[in-house]
C-alpha cells in the first residue's frame, strides 16, 4: 500500500524534460495560480457566487494535461480543473464564465477545445470519457480520452463501471485522479478502502501508478507514459497524482470544521511551483530574470481573463429555450412566449 | 397535428409484411445500421445473443461486432459510454434491458445525456436513441414490467416515443434514431409477439404527432403502448353497446400532441386515459390537465384515469389485477357518459 | 383534513423562539436521536462538517460517531446502507447533498427502498427518511437546484414531505422519522436561512394533511417548499387590488391531501398550481387533476399552472426567470379570474 | 491473475472437516438437486413461468450458506440462490413460490429466516448487506452477512461502491461472488476486466479468495475462515468461487446462441454433487448405502416441496395493497375500493 507522505519533500528535478517544455510548465501554473487568486477577489468581492480554488493542484493539471495533444485528444473535467484547461488551451474567459454562474458547463466550445463541459457530478463524466475512447479505436483514430476525477470520486459507482468497462474494452483512456487528501470533508482514509486509488487498478488488469502530484515533471512523465500505451493500443492506466487541496473545498467551506490547519500549512511549504522554480534554475532551463518575465506575462494574462470574465455580458433570458434541443418543440415555443410575455410586463 | 392511421408514414410503396412488433424494430434498426455508418447499436447481450427479445438477432452478423456489441453489466456505464461516444461524432442506440434496469442508468440519462446539449450550448448534441422494453403483461420477474414515461416526460432535453403496434415501431424507430435530439424508445414487451400484416413506412409527420387509430363520437381514449390495443378491445366492446368511442394514440410522450388531444376531445367533449404506471403523478395527470387547459368549456365530464394502481408492480396472478382491464376502462367511459 | 395554520401541531406551550428552518431542522434531528436510540444520521459531509447547510451541525459531537458518521461519496451506498441497517432494526436517517445528486441512488430507493416492506409482505419495513436539500433559488452550481417530487410522488411505498417554513419542518420531520414508512424529506434549500419566530410542536394531524396557511375567497394557490412564501407574496400584492386570495401549503406531496384541496377549491372555485419543477409531468399536474375530478361542476376555470419551464435548471442570472415569478403568479391569477 | 481453468480437475477432498457436516452438505446438494430438476420439469408443465436453475452451483452455495449461523448471520441472496436457502434453513415452499410467480420476492418470512428477500436487480442487494454489518458492529452484536452475486453483477457500480464503504468501515461481511463464467450470454473476458473478480479485493485492502467453486470442501473451508475473520473483527472478505452455469440462463434461454455445448459439457462432467460423494467415501465419512438413503430421502423432500409449491393457493388481490405502506393511506383505500368494484362486477 503506497504512503500517502508526499515524496521527495525536499526537492524535484525536472532534468529528465526539455526546457521549452519545463518553462510552458511553468508558465501555465504561474498563470493559473495567478488567475486563482483573482478568482477568489471576486468571489469576495461579490462577482462570483462561489469558486473552488485549484491552488496547490497546478502541477497536477498543468503537467497532466501538457502531456495531451489537444489537436487530437479529448479531456473529460470535473468543477475544478482551471489550471488544466488553462494548460490545454481553453479560451479562459468562457472557462471562468462558469463561476460567475453566467453558464452552467462554461463558455467555451467544448468541442472545438476538445476539453468537455465542466461537469458538477462526481464520478459522472468518468464514462464519457471511456465512450469517447471506444469511439475513437471504433474509428480507428489514435487519439487517448483523459479523465480527472478525485479521491471522493473514486468512490462512486460510475468510476468503477467506466474502468472495468476500459478495461474489457482496451479502451485508450487515461484515468486521472488528483487525490487532493480531502473530499469535501472526508478524508482519504474514511473515503477510500485500502489507502490508494491507484492500486484499484491491478484489479482491472491496467497499470496504476501513483505519482507525487506536486512534481510537475513527474506528473508529467507518468502521464506522458499512459498516454503513449494508450496511443499504441496498450489501454487504459489510472493514475493517481498525490497532492492536497491547500484551499477551502469551496469559497463557501470552512475547514477549521473539520482539519488541521497545520497539515495544510505543511502541504502548502511544499508548493509544487516553488518546487518548480526552484527545479527549472537548478536544471538551467531558465535564470530568475527570465522567470521573472514569466512571472510578469502571467499575471498579466490573469488579469486580462479576470477583467474579460468580470464584464462578459450576462445569457439573454431567451436562451433558456435555446439550447434545450437540436429541434426545438411546439410546447417550448409555447413556454417561451409565456416568459416573453413576463419579460414585456 | 393528429392524424389517421392510414396516414402514419408514406410512400405506401411497398407491400404489407407479416412481422411481429419485435421483427418490425429489427427491420428498422437494419435500415438504421445500413444508411448510417455512425450509428451503434449496444448493450447487454444485444450482440452474439441478439437480445432476449431476439430484438437485436442477427445485427452483429450482418454489420459485425465494431457497429453491434455486448458490453458488460452496467448500465450506467452503458449509458455514460453512449455520452462519449456521441461526442465523438456516433449514433449511439443502446438498449437497456429491462424498465426496472433503467434506474441504475437515471443518473446518466437525466444529468448527462439530457443536458449535454444544453450545457455545451448545442456544441454537444446527443444523438442517442435509448430502447426500453417496457411495461408489463408478459408476468415477468419484478422490475421487468415497469413504466417509466412519467419520469422521462418529466425530464428537459429528453424526447420520449412509444409505439402501439409493429408498424408504428418501425415508423417511429426510424424518426428516433434520425433525431439529433436523445429519445427514450419504450418497446411495449406485452406486444412484441403480436405478429401481423405490416407497411413499412417511412416517417411523413413531425415528432409529436399523435393518431386516431379508432375515430369514434362519444369519448375519446387516450393511450400509448399496450394500453392502445386494450382500448381497441374496450370500443369494439362499447360499440356492441351503441357506444362509439375514439382512440387516440400518443405515440410521442413527450412533445405531447396537445393540440391533437385537444381536436378529438373538443369533438367528443368526453376523455379517458389510460396506462400502465401507477395513477398518482403519472402521465395520465399530464395528459388529463392538458386536455382540460385546452377544452375546459367543451368537457362534458372530467378526464377519467384509468391507470395502475399505486402498488409496486406485482407478480404474476396479480399482474392482470393491477393493470387496466376492460371492465375498469369500461366503467371509466360509462362514469363519463353518465356525468 | 385542510387545517389552519395555528392548528399545525400541539400542545403549543412553549414559547416560540427565533429560529431558521436549517436550525429547526437541526433541533428535530436532536429531539429525534435523543428520543430514540436506534436512529442513526449519516451521509456525506454530515458528521465532522455538520453538513455543507450546518444542518447537521454538532450532532456527532452530542451523540457520537456511531450514530452520526460520515460516508464516503457513493449516494446508491448511502441508500442500499440504509437497507441493510433497517433490516437490522435501525432507524436510518440518511442525508444526500443535493438533490441532484439523488439521482445516483435512485435505483436503491425506488427499487429497494419503496418496494422491501411490499417485497417482504410486511417482514423487512423500511423507517427510512431520505433528507434531501431540495428546490431551487440560491444560484447554486449545477444539479444543486431540482426539484424531484414527482418522481418520488409516483414511486409506489414511498411517502413525500416538503416543509415550507421552520416551524413546520419541525413537525414534520418529526413525523416523517417516527414513522415505519419510506418519507423522502424535501427541504426547501432557499428557506434554509430564513429566521423566525417558530413553535416547536409535536405533529398532531395524520400524514397527508395540507394547511392553509392565507385564507381566502376568489382563488386558491396551491403551492409546497419555497412556493408557498412566493405565493404568500402574490397574495399580499392581489390583497392590495382587493383580491383576496387563500394560499395552501400542500406538505405532503405523497399521499396528497385531496380532500383538503378539493375543500378550498370548492369554495373559491379557482386553482393555480405553483411549482419550481418543469411544467410537463410535473406535481401540478397531479394536483389540477386531483382539483378537476373532485370539483369539476364547482371550478369557473381550468387550474392554472406556473412552474419551471420545460428546461434544464439554469445557472445563475437565468434562474429568477426560470421559476416563477410573482409576475407569473400574477398573471395566472388574472387568467383564473378573467376566464 | 488467477486461471479459471478448473482447479484439482480430478477429484476432491473434505478429510479437513467433521463427517456429519460433509453428509450434511451432501444433504443438501442432493436435495436442492432434486428440488431443481422438479422446477424445470415445473417450468415444463407450465405450472412456473420461468425458472433459473443452480444446477451445477450446488457446492458454491450449499458449502457457503452451511459456514454461516442462521442465528445470527444473514445472507442477501440474488435470484439464483436455491441451493444456499436450501442450506440455510428457508421455508422452500415459499422460496420456490418466487418461480411460480405467486409474490416477487417469495412467501418465506425473511427475517425470521434470516435470508433477504430474492432480489432481481443484480448487484443491488450488495449495500443491503453491507448496511446490515455495521449495523451489527454499531450494536456490538457479532453476526455476519454474506452477500451472494454474480460474475455479471461485479460489474455494477454498486457492488464496488458496497466493498468501498465494507472496507472503509471494516463491517463484518463476506462478498461472495459465484463465478458461473457466464453473465446471461455474456462470457468472463468480456465482462471482467482483469479477469478475476476476487483480484480486485486488494484494491480494497481486504482479503481476496479464489476458490473451486464446484469443491464443496473447498468452498466451506474459504467461507468459515472469512466469516470467522469478520465475526472476530477483521473486517470484509471476498471471496471467488469459480464455477460453472451448466444450464441455461434460465428456462427462457438458448444458450447454443452464444457458446460452445462441449465446454458446458466439459463442466458437467466434473459435477460438484459426483465430486464430493466420491470425497465422502475416500474419507470414509459415509458409504453407498448410507448415501443411497441420504438419496431417497432428498428425492422424497424435493417431491414434497414441488407439490407444496404448486398446490399453494395464489394470493388474493387485495394483497396488491396490504403492504404497501405500514400505515395505508386514503389513496390507496380509495383505490383498493376501485379495485373491488371491478372484482363485484
Ligand atoms: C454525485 C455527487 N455527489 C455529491 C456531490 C457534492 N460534492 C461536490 S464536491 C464533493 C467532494 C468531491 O471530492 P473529490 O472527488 O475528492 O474532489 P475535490 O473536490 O477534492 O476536487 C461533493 C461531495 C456532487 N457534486 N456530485
Ligand atoms: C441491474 C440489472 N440489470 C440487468 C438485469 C438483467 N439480467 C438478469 S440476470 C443477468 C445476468 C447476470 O449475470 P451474473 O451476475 O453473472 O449472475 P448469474 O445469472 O450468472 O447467476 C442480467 C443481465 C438485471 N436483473 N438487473
Ligand atoms: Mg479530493
Ligand atoms: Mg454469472
Amino acid at each position: 500500500m503506497p504512503t500517502h507522505e508526499p515524496e521527495g519533500r525536499g526537492s524535484i528535478t525536472v532534468d529528465h524534460l526539455p526546457p521549452d517544455l519545463t518553462r510552458t510548465l511553468y508558465r501555465h501554473m504561474r498563470t493559473a495560480r495567478d488567475l486563482d487568486a483573482e478568482a477568489i477577489a471576486l468571489q469576495r468581492q461579490g462577482v462570483f457566487p462561489a469558486y473552488v480554488s485549484v491552488r496547490g493542484q497546478e502541477a497536477a493539471q498543468v503537467a497532466s494535461a501538457a502531456a495531451l495533444d489537444p489537436e487530437r485528444d479529448f479531456v473529460f473535467p470535473t468543477y475544478r480543473e482551471m489550471a488544466a484547461a488553462l494548460a490545454y488551451g481553453v479560451e479562459m474567459v468562457g472557462y471562468m464564465a462558469t463561476h460567475r454562474a453566467l453558464w452552467h458547463g462554461g463558455l467555451y466550445d467544448v468541442m472545438a477545445s476538445r476539453f468537455g463541459a465542466i461537469n458538477a457530478v462526481v464520478g459522472g463524466p468518468v464514462p464519457h470519457a471511456v465512450g469517447w475512447a471506444v469511439g475513437e479505436r471504433l474509428r480507428g483514430d489514435d487519439g487517448v480520452a483523459l479523465a480527472y476525477f478525485g479521491d471522493g470520486a473514486s468512490s462512486e459507482g460510475d468510476v468503477h463501471e467506466a474502468m472495468n468497462f476500459a478495461g474489457v474494452m482496451a479502451a485508450p483512456v487515461v484515468f486521472f485522479c488528483q487525490n487532493n487528501q480531502w473530499a469535501l470533508s472526508v478524508p482519504n482514509h474514511r473515503q477510500i478502502a485500502g489507502g490508494s486509488v491507484s492500486a484499484r487498478a491491478e484489479g482491472y488488469g491496467m497499470p496504476g501508478v501513483l505519482v507525487d502530484g506536486n512534481d510537475a515533471g513527474a506528473v508529467y512523465q507518468a502521464t506522458a507514459e499512459a498516454v503513449a500505451r494508450a496511443r499504441r493500443g496498450g489501454g487504459p492506466t489510472l493514475i493517481e497524482a498525490l497532492t492536497y487541496r491547500v484551499e477551502p473545498h469551496s469559497t463557501s467551506d470552512d475547514p477549521t470544521r473539520y482539519r488541521d490547519e497545520a497539515d495544510a500549512e505543511r502541504w502548502r511549504r511544499r508548493d509544487p511551483l516553488d518546487l518548480l522554480r526552484a527545479a527549472l534554475i537548478e536544471a538551467g532551463h531558465a535564470d530568475e530574470d527570465a522567470l521573472a518575465e514569466v512571472d510578469a506575462a502571467a499575471r498579466e494574462r490573469a488579469e486580462a481573463i479576470r477583467d474579460g470574465v468580470a464584464t462578459a455580458p450576462e445569457p439573454d433570458g431567451s436562451e433558456l429555450f435555446t439550447h434545450v434541443f437540436r429541434e426545438t418543440t411546439d410546447e417550448l415555443i409555447r413556454q417561451r412566449r409565456v416568459w416573453q410575455e413576463e419579460v414585456e410586463l | 397535428m393528429t392524424e389517421l392511421i392510414e396516414r402514419a408514414g408514406a410512400p405506401a410503396g411497398s407491400a404489407p409484411v407479416e412481422l411481429s412488433m419485435q421483427q418490425a424494430i429489427n427491420r428498422a434498426l437494419r435500415v438504421l445500421l445500413a444508411e448510417d455508418p455512425d450509428t451503434l447499436v449496444f448493450g447487454e447481450d444485444v450482440g452474439t445473443l441478439g437480445g432476449v427479445f431476439r430484438v437485436t438477432d442477427g445485427l452483429q452478423k450482418e454489420f459485425g461486432d465494431r457497429r453491434v456489441f455486448d458490453t458488460p453489466l452496467a448500465e450506467s456505464a452503458i449509458m455514460g459510454m453512449a455520452v462519449g461516444l456521441a461526442m465523438n461524432g456516433w449514433r449511439p442506440v443502446p438498449e437497456l434491458q429491462f424498465d426496472g434496469f433503467a434506474y441504475p442508468a437515471i443518473d446518466q440519462i437525466v444529468n448527462q445525456v439530457a443536458r449535454m446539449n444544453y450545457r455545451t450550448r448545442g456544441a454537444a448534441p446527443m444523438p442517442i436513441t435509448l430502447r426500453l422494453p417496457s411495461f408489463g403483461g408478459i408476468q415477468a420477474p419484478e422490475h421487468h414490467g415497469e413504466s417509466l414515461e412519467a419520469l422521462f416526460a418529466h425530464t428537459p432535453g429528453l424526447k420520449v416515443a412509444a409505439p402501439s403496434d409493429a408498424g408504428d415501431a418501425y415508423t417511429l424507430l426510424l424518426q428516433s434514431v434520425r433525431s439529433d435530439d436523445p429519445v427514450v424508445f419504450m418497446e411495449p414487451k406485452a406486444r412484441y409477439w403480436d405478429r401481423r400484416p405490416v407497411q413499412l413506412l417511412e416517417p411523413t409527420t413531425p415528432v409529436g404527432t399523435s393518431r386516431i387509430v379508432r375515430p369514434g363520437r362519444h369519448a375519446t381514449l387516450i393511450a400509448w403502448g399496450a394500453m392502445v390495443h386494450r382500448c381497441l378491445q374496450v370500443a369494439e366492446l362499447a360499440a356492441e353497446d351503441g357506444v362509439d368511442l375514439e382512440v387516440l394514440d400518443l405515440r410521442w410522450l413527450k412533445p405531447i400532441d396537445a393540440a391533437g388531444l385537444a381536436a378529438s376531445v373538443a369533438r367528443t367533449r368526453r376523455a379517458v386515459v389510460v396506462h400502465e404506471a401507477p395513477l398518482t403523478a403519472g402521465l395520465g395527470a399530464e395528459v388529463a390537465t392538458l386536455v382540460t387547459e385546452n377544452c375546459f368549456r367543451d368537457l362534458a365530464a372530467p378526464v377519467q384515469r384509468v391507470t395502475g394502481f399505486d402498488v409496486p408492480y406485482p407478480a404474476g396472478p396479480l399482474e392482470p389485477q393491477y393493470l387496466p382491464t376492460i371492465d375498469r376502462v369500461l366503467l371509466a367511459v360509462q362514469r363519463t357518459l353518465e356525468y
